[in-house]
């Protein structure tokens, strides 16, 4: 099954039950950027945004954009009620001092402990770290949302990263196409799964250990 | 007012959270710009033995002068307390342990608590017997510098003009001063506000704290003290 | 417009304070927020070896991109390069070299440079192969810190919405990001604003940047690069 | 002769020739408050407070001063255009970053090779020091502003101080109520006399060693 802008919504749709009102909360780009279409409309919360912005509402629909409103991906966004800017100093100092509740992002692997490797492939790709290292290390809570396993079918929940980490032991919980596991004290555990996939199909995927819980979520939305 | 973060909240309310040794930072320099209100609430609740972390020790009857001058504080750490001359003498009869910071280096170091950083590397003192005294130092491309820890607090107290349900901040001309630092510096931050205005309301380019660092919003009465000017 | 302080003047005038081999810092994050005629006089006067400090390298086209683009900066010290292929093909060929910090982190360094410190202690990365390699670390309280040293340059480029004669400065929204510490940073700090304004009608309390951290400010022609949402 | 306005006027009024059109100035309480009122009106300047001010104007007039618009040492001033506010942890970044070009300060004693000790009397006075030692150590020029002698005529400019430094090495000038002095490389120089005094009186007057220029100024205002 390929990657449709359903399982996408899904896996958002999942994440989006991570968030409680009035959390602060930054997003990554990519399938992260889809979660606060899954919020219910009365949800008060804050998305910050690692430039400086802090109460990031939706995108601006086309030909409203500011080129000078964007998130800290470059693209742009408009503000809700009860939002600032600061600097971005300012912006890091929020993360650093863990007033930023849950970051939702992206990964290439995960440890079955919960280290996160999400910044370089080695020989490959070199971007630089940018605010991933400050977001994994102190926000209160790390979700990642990723594929099960990458494009050539090799699993992305590992053992131990073979890529180079952007910080240890971070990661609280795994949200992929599959099914959803919470690390608890460096232990993975499989908690949820989305219909129609199985125990059995997620642990092929999955090149680690993990353990179950006993009354397992099936996802069916 | 509506109340969407629960961020605004009563004096009485706001006392739940000081208690007898606690360390208590506040913003204001010379009084200006110190919140009245909890200050009179911290007396009333006769709350003692405060670590009391500001600027100043303002004057005997305003600010946070108040608190100092009943013994209120077992220890402050400040850049100066010559306005208060009450505290001088609670420090001489060895009554009230008195850390001295220099001004900047001080904002600096309530600035780098509510940052989440370890320190600061400044040369200010650097050569000085009294500031340098039992501080590790380091050498970074052959000039020396004091390592200057970060300060945080239990409970940060701010003074603000105005204040929005979220707990963003504007303050009045150089009542600023280090009620922006402070407000970052605490665990739990509560400002009082002269007035609490709707969200919304506020232009988000004019906020100077963001309420992501502020946990409590309470209304103020406003100055209750005279001025040395005055 | 008056010009009591000197400090308004044309792109020429300022291109005087660039030379090649130079330490440039600047303001922007994707583009957003740099200052697009500076970045094209640069280029016309051809000034090559640039030491280049900033967020990061734009898009080929955007922002300081088309600076790094044209292969005319021998180092960037920046938090990420990804969204510039050109940056990175250089730096494999060894063209270019690149000094990673993490954003918070580079961004703090910045405006340790711009507050006359010396360094910041920051435990993040302290544990991190990549980011902890070469550099000094020091235990606070039990716990580790990097130390994270500061950073300024001979010339600092700003992208303002409004300025004053005397180099007070307001951002636009989201542009602001590390604009407001570019700007301390600079030994010379020049200041391109969309609109330059009266002494006086700027608000004290709106001003984001004081004048006295900005040496020189032109006008901005304004954004001249399609953006890549476009 | 007593301490009269007219003195410390005269002292004020030679420190302001210290100040250059466009220059950051910071002045400390008491006779250097005196300073603006010796400026040419059309001085273009800077007054900036450590409590954080840029651009501070007058005192305003009785019964206009307004509560939250004070200096740093707490009495109420006014702005004037192109004034701003700012924390005071950006305040004293100005001075730590050189942008502050000049201070005009009080002091206790001043060592020959330019020390300043102004900021306790051990045993009697001990207030802290306040925002001294960055002003002292890092303002582009520290002019000082004293009477030659304390109270019981004891001089105030010494070969070593004897009252804890605030900084060393750090002062440029002095201007006391008898006479002018530069310190340049660590050599104190007699430069200027405030009619009548006289060499002889200033050197009996003062606890050190000091050389002097051919053309010594009279200052007859």
């Amino acid at each position: 099954m390929g990657m449709g802008i359903d399982v996408r919504n899904r896996m958002a749709r999942r994440a989006a039950e991570e968030i409680a009102p009035g959390m602060v909360v930054n997003l990554g780009i990519g399938i992260p950027s889809l979660v606060p279409n899954h919020l219910p409309k009365e949800t008060r919360l804050m998305f910050h945004a690692e430039n400086g912005i802090v109460g990031m509402g939706k995108s601006p629909e086309k030909g409203l954009e500011d080129e000078n409103l964007c998130n800290a991906g470059g693209f742009p966004v408009t503000v809700m009620e009860g939002s600032s800017y600061c600097d971005s100093a300012v912006a890091f100092g929020m993360i650093r001092r863990g007033r930023v509740d849950l970051t939702i992002l992206g990964s290439l692997q995960v440890s079955q402990k919960g280290d996160l490797a999400n910044w370089i492939v080695p020989g490959k790709k070199v971007p630089g770290m940018g605010g991933a290292m400050e977001l994994a290390q102190k926000a209160g809570k790390v979700a990642v949302l990723m594929n099960h396993t990458d494009k050539n079918g090799v699993p992305k929940i590992v053992e131990s990263c073979t890529l180079p980490l952007t910080a240890e032991n971070c990661v609280d919980i795994i949200i992929t196409d599959l099914a959803v596991f919470n690390i608890h004290e460096g232990s993975l555990i499989l908690s949820e799964l989305f219909a129609p996939h199985t125990v059995t199909e997620v642990t092929a995927k999955t090149a680690c250990d993990f353990s179950i819980v006993e009354d397992i979520r099936i996802i069916e939305y | 007012m509506e109340n969407p973060f629960g961020k605004i909240a009563t004096l009485e309310q706001a006392m739940e959270h000081f208690y007898d040794g606690m360390t208590l930072m506040f913003g204001g320099f010379g009084g200006v710009g110190s919140p009245p209100d909890l200050i009179d609430g911290i007396l009333e609740k006769e709350i003692k033995n405060l670590v009391l972390i500001g600027n100043d020790t303002g004057f005997p009857e305003i600010g946070i002068g108040k608190i100092v001058s009943r013994g209120k504080a077992r220890k402050v750490i400040a850049s100066h307390i010559g306005s208060n001359p009450v505290a001088g003498e609670l420090m001489t009869r060895g009554e009230m342990e008195v850390e001295f910071s220099p001004q900047g280096t001080l904002t600096e170091r309530i600035r780098a608590g509510g940052m989440g950083l370890g320190a600061i590397l400044t040369d200010v003192g650097v050569d000085h017997e009294f500031v340098a005294k039992g501080k590790k130092r380091m050498n970074l491309n052959g000039k020396d510098y004091l390592i200057e820890t970060a300060l945080t607090a239990e409970v940060s107290i701010v003074y603000a003009k105005k204040a929005d349900p979220y707990g963003n901040l504007v303050f009045d001309k150089s009542a600023r001063n280090t009620n922006p630092l402070v407000a970052m510096a605490g665990n739990f931050t509560i400002a009082e506000a002269q007035e609490i205005v709707p969200l919304g309301s506020l232009d988000p380019e004019e906020i100077v704290t963001p309420g992501v660092f502020v946990d409590m919003v309470i209304p103020s009465g406003g100055v209750n003290w005279q001025w040395a000017w005055e």
